[in-house]
């Protein structure tokens, strides 16, 4: 099929699938209607396209990259939601690393968009020092026992399993003794407990495990081997072509805002104001190299220059994230004032000012976490520093 | 012009952070924002008789004690630092500047009442633009012994305990800019109100034509515009004091992390890079600290100068205040991005204080067109 | 969009890289740019004959290797972290991008003469503005069997070792731009010439009625604005590829500087805030690296998308090295300061390259104008 | 008199005693030309106002805070050349801690700009390390005898008497055995070789020691104490009014270039292009407060506050520096290219390109200094923090 037609059939599709209401649902990264999500994973996954970058195998679609890079484009440009990330960690993970009896238990589910993950990494003093963990798992026979905490753990009050590294040894090197397992929420002596958070809203939890009993067999890799496991995971958080799209899809919302907010003085719109123009193009810039990085990061003839990138993608996909926020808030101006947060929850209710506004306050606020969670920028300039040390400019 | 609080005046800031410290700490806020009346009569009489400093920025024919712009720069930062919801600055500063330029005994009476505490003003100036039109579409057509006013105003702040409201309207057949005062409860005022970031009410107000008196009018005969800019630019040289405030806690509380948290086998505060990030809020903070005195000092002066060197205050104010509320959300990493410790507050108050009374792009504007160099201004 | 070398690219890459390191060190170019010539015949030989560069961007029709943007990107890339000044840019990059365009033998000899190292051309296209004049002051009129020449250009770099001249002009009575070649050493040419910051040489150049034949014009018909505007954007599109050589040569050289100097008892590579500001200057260069490829490959794009894309490349290229030369001389202490080190000739090239063919704020103006959403763009 | 007649009275003196050459002689703080220099400072001590701010006792004027800035704002409006800034460091040095013999022998030829003093405090491996000082001073006799290197000296080859730091003992703190000497430049043993800095020009200079026999007589303060008189010095550093005298001189260069500059349409001027008026307008305001600052540390009541200020008057009046060359080098366009550095030697050859861009090509390039020399921009965020950790914001 040419590539021409790969977009009209993919347009045509994302055209009926997506209800209005999936189009226009508020969102950070994923919406924060969950149900609304998972109906639209279900959709996608009905066609077949929920997972293209999978293995044949394991029902990825076998597309050419450009037509990844087409469906991503059309997917932004019809602003489909995207589906939870987290889909995109475990998924490869469990393919490269997972027991066959894994692979059967959760591939399906996760691709057919049944179930929701979540990953618990953090804890009460280790988070960007994922060595200092300390939630505990000791084995009783076909079963680790496990008690400790997690926290900021996006979605864990909406999931259904959870993936997690535990502290099996204490011996060696702090990242020798680390165990990454597979835990249904379900368990008993999993506590959830919400976090509300610098927008008002609750997407972070505590999550409590007080004996909590995981069976060995939803342990992935070997015992005290989860560090590498986990560092195979992070490979696939959203630093490429999918987090792009997501800020492009961003982008677009600030700029029609834009072009329909009035200006300072009342007698234009913002997108006229050449300060304010600027800055938007400066962004877009921004964002416009970003994209030629991560498509060389995706072409690199050497693996290891591409996961040194990984880092850099990181880095600066969440700085231009948050400045596509700044963006957006100065084009909103005082309006920025409402805290119109139910009128995300409750979408019945009606908005004031500008539409789109109070996603782009949500976004502000909550895009803090962007250069925190998920490995902080510190943390990412000292990984950078490293490797140019070790491997040179 | 001066740039250090007076013996007499640094006494009154500790009073008032004293008391702040004891009855309106983090938790004893939350309390009040999440009332429902979300703010607290308690604390405002408190203002008014314990303290007295409602009274402090006016002068002494008002009922005051004689102050004036670093009287409520000093007020608005200790309040800012403790993230006071209650409208002082809609009160005493933005409302009372009317007040002051206004003739005849309702004003009069009024400033008593705002200093006893009796009297707690709000603001209708914003519509549905981004900011405040100096030809508003509410109107007020002169009728048989006085008004009738018609129209919405947006995002008005501080109703819920507000006595009166100031509305700015185009009056009569010239269609200048006036400004009207009415009672909150006036008959045909309709609200509809909703909860702001920074933990305060925002309301949509409807006046569907309410007849007023003829006294009414506090401000009028073309003058309005010119009133209230210079209540505006007095509100706005306060609103550099609060972000000052603010300012002042986000750092400390920021240092105050640093110091207890560790990470990697050492404090945070051992890091190189969290210190120098740190020297550098400190020294955008000394310089808000200084230019807040600046615009006070120029609150008073001709228009010609007064708006620039306001915009100039408020915009570079801004600019620090929006590093450094970045800056310590960062630095507290996950613990700054909860609803639970002050941090997170302190950050949605400078994301709104950043863009009230102007964004930082609309006060450069008002220098960029002043085009006046600005030598010698700091020194005057 | 090519966002790698290939194989045999990188092995040329390398091939050139080596013969610079050997025979065009620091104290080499040194003797170079303070020679009489002020540039080295010796050395351009060498690229014609013992490297074979000079045609490797051009199509085998004009005599090249059938080579394009990506390969002028790859020598520019190279002869920027040694800071070469011979005029590859005038000569191969902009000069035959217009000879490409033109009819007639003389540009086809002129083109083999490129790749034989016989023929060196300088540009004469700015004048007394800020930038290229679409419609230059520079007039030729049209007389019996030729052409008429008058006017002064500004700022023309290669002149010393200049073989030719192109010269951009209002031609006949249509006053269009069009495009003039003539010989350096043509009666009537006068030159001021004087050094530049960058260790080149910059001439006012003088034409006072000079006579030249009638195939001199080498671009007209009303192409000439047109055709000068792709060669000019072809030539910002190679010197994204300079800023990214000389870029990594500052980046590698800061961190051998402080890998070996001690300050407070500690190597200066151990200060976590030196090491941070190090990280984003690798980051800024490889983001310039990979823009680099990506305006090498919009090179060739209609010019709708060509003129947003290269300059949308060229201003942020031009940020990241603003950032790393200044960030370099900064960790370089005093010694950044010197002549005596490469870092102040690269702090140098990067200040001249930033604005040449265009400052940041004018690309950024062209973004803004073309008011095109770039999504996808990378991607082709 | 009132502060009008005082301006008047100033106005009317630089009317009359500044040449056309001296106000428009290139200059980055000093004039290039040292000569022209020390003929305006010859004539201000005509007029008894060389060093306003000294005691009454040692020359100095009297006058009031106001007189004082009047007097500053007027010099700047007249472009009158700035005095060597060491005369505002070892004058003051001089009159608190020195003994009467060197205040009689230095005081007057200093004031009455007959001798040119430079400052040799920075070392191969000493520079933002003062305690790293290497440079050795043995007693013997009633000399001293000096063995060691100076380096980046501004204006060495030029001057006529050096202060400088040498070590006396290794023994206690690396601080402890530091001594400050007065230097005879023209004591046998002293070489000067110069260093051509990154503007193609020659401010700077290497200075050997050889067995320069120093007379006891010349130190200031005790032996090992030189540590003391060295902060003492520092705190005279041109952060204060003075210093942002000379940006706003600066700034006011760059507005003059861009009302005339063509923009880059060419159909109008860089003044009138909204994003440099931004530029312009944010370099204004970041001076203004910075002036405020200044102001604020000049009235502090508690002179610790005062000298905690001067770290961060500093940073800032260095970075600020910086950004005026940064936005006069956008009005100049690619006018900058132009090595016109022999044309700031020579004044007879003409400059291409607009009037007054050769200086700011010169400030753009020697200006990267200001963040590094006279305590370098990290060093002084290092003692800001100390101080914010030691005395609360």
């Amino acid at each position: 099929m040419s590539d021409q037609d790969f977009r009209a059939e993919v347009r045509a599709f994302l055209e009926a699938a997506l209800t209005p209401e999936m189009r226009t649902a508020p969102r950070t990264i994923m919406l924060l209607d969950v149900d609304l999500q998972q109906a639209w994973h279900k959709r996608l996954a009905g066609r077949g396209w929920a997972v293209p970058t999978w293995p044949e195998d394991y029902g990825g679609t076998g597309w050419s990259r450009e037509q990844q890079a087409i469906f991503e484009e059309e997917l932004v440009r019809a602003n489909a939601p995207a589906l939870s990330p987290n889909l995109q960690m475990i998924g490869p993970v469990l393919i490269a690393l997972g027991s066959d009896e894994q692979k059967a238990r959760h591939l399906g589910p996760l691709r057919s968009g049944e179930v929701v993950w979540c990953q618990g990494y953090s804890e009460p003093g280790a988070g960007s020092d994922l060595a200092a963990l300390r939630t505990q798992a000791v084995r009783h026979g076909d079963d680790y026992v496990v008690n400790g905490q997690k926290i900021w753990t996006s979605y864990a009050h909406r999931s259904d399993w959870m993936f997690c590294l535990v502290r099996t040894s204490s011996e060696g090197k702090p990242q020798a003794g680390i165990t990454f397992l597979l835990v249904d929420m379900k368990t008993p002596g999993i506590t959830v407990r919400p976090i509300h958070s610098i927008d008002g809203l609750h997407h972070l939890n505590e999550v409590f495990f007080n004996d909590v009993r995981v069976p060995v067999a939803n342990r992935v890799g070997a015992e005290n081997d989860g560090w590498t496991v986990g560092k195979y995971l992070l490979q696939h958080e959203r630093n490429g072509v999918a987090g792009a799209a997501y800020l492009r899809m961003r982008l677009g919302h600030v700029r029609a805002l834009a072009a329909s907010s009035p200006d300072d003085e009342g007698d234009g719109v913002m997108m006229d104001d050449p300060i304010f123009a600027r800055r938007l193009a400066e962004v877009e810039v921004d964002l416009l190299a970003l994209e030629c990085l991560i498509h060389r990061a995706d072409a690199a003839p050497d693996p290891g220059l591409k996961s040194r990138m990984s880092s850099m993608l990181k880095l600066r996909g969440s700085e231009i994230e948050q400045a596509i926020s700044e963006v957006g808030r100065l084009a909103l101006g005082e309006w920025g004032r409402l805290d119109q947060s139910l009128g995300l929850e409750d979408r019945t209710l009606p908005v004031a000012g500008p539409q789109g506004g109070p996603e782009i306050m949500l976004s502000y606020m909550m895009g803090r976490s962007a250069t925190i969670f998920g490995g902080s920028s510190e943390v990412q300039r000292g990984i950078i520093f490293k490797q140019l040390r070790q491997y040179g400019v | 012009m001066q740039y250090h609080l007076s013996e007499e005046q640094g006494q009154i800031r500790d009073v008032i952070t004293a008391y702040l410290r004891d009855r309106y700490d983090h938790d004893s806020r939350l309390k009040i924002v999440s009332s429902p009346e979300r703010w607290s009569p308690t604390v405002w009489n408190d203002f008014a008789h314990e303290l007295g400093i409602l009274g402090l920025g006016l002068p002494e024919w008002a009922d005051g004690l004689g102050g004036g712009a670093v009287d409520h720069m000093l007020v608005m930062d200790a309040l800012g630092s403790a993230l006071v919801v209650e409208p002082y600055l809609e009160t005493c500063v933005l409302g009372a500047a009317v007040l002051m330029r206004a003739e005849g005994d309702v004003a009069r009476h009024l400033l008593a009442g705002i200093v006893a505490g009796e009297v707690r003003l709000a603001i209708a100036d914003l519509e549905d633009g981004p900011m405040s039109p100096t030809v508003p579409f509410t109107s007020a057509a002169r009728v048989e012994g006085g008004w009738r006013l018609r129209g919405v105003k947006s995002r008005v702040t501080g109703l819920p305990g507000a006595t009166h409201i100031l509305v700015t309207a185009r009056a009569g057949d010239e269609g200048d800019m006036a400004v009207f005062l009415l009672a909150a409860d006036h008959p045909g005022v309709a609200l509809v109100s909703g909860p702001t970031i920074d933990g305060r009410v925002s309301s949509e107000v409807r006046f569907e034509n309410i007849s007023l008196s003829a006294d009414a009018c506090l401000i009028g005969g073309g003058r309005g515009a010119e009133v209230f800019a210079e209540a505006v630019d007095r509100a706005t040289a306060a609103l550099c004091g609060e972000a000052v405030g603010i300012m002042r806690r986000l750092i400390a509380d920021t240092l105050a992390y640093l110091e207890q948290r560790r990470q990697f086998g050492a404090f945070l505060a051992d890091f190189q890079v969290l210190q120098h990030r740190l020297a550098d809020m400190q020294v955008e903070y000394e310089h808000a600290q200084a230019m807040a005195f600046f615009a006070a000092g120029m609150a008073d002066a001709e228009p010609e100068r007064r708006r620039p060197a306001v915009a100039a205050s408020k915009a570079r104010i801004s600019r620090a205040l929006r590093h450094v509320a970045q800056e310590a959300v960062q630095m507290h990493g996950a613990m700054g991005m909860t609803d639970e410790l002050a941090i997170g507050h302190l950050f949605r108050r400078a994301t709104v204080l950043e863009n009230q009374y102007g964004s930082i792009d609309r006060h450069m504007k008002a220098v960029v067109k002043a085009g006046s160099d600005t030598a010698g201004w700091a020194a005057d």
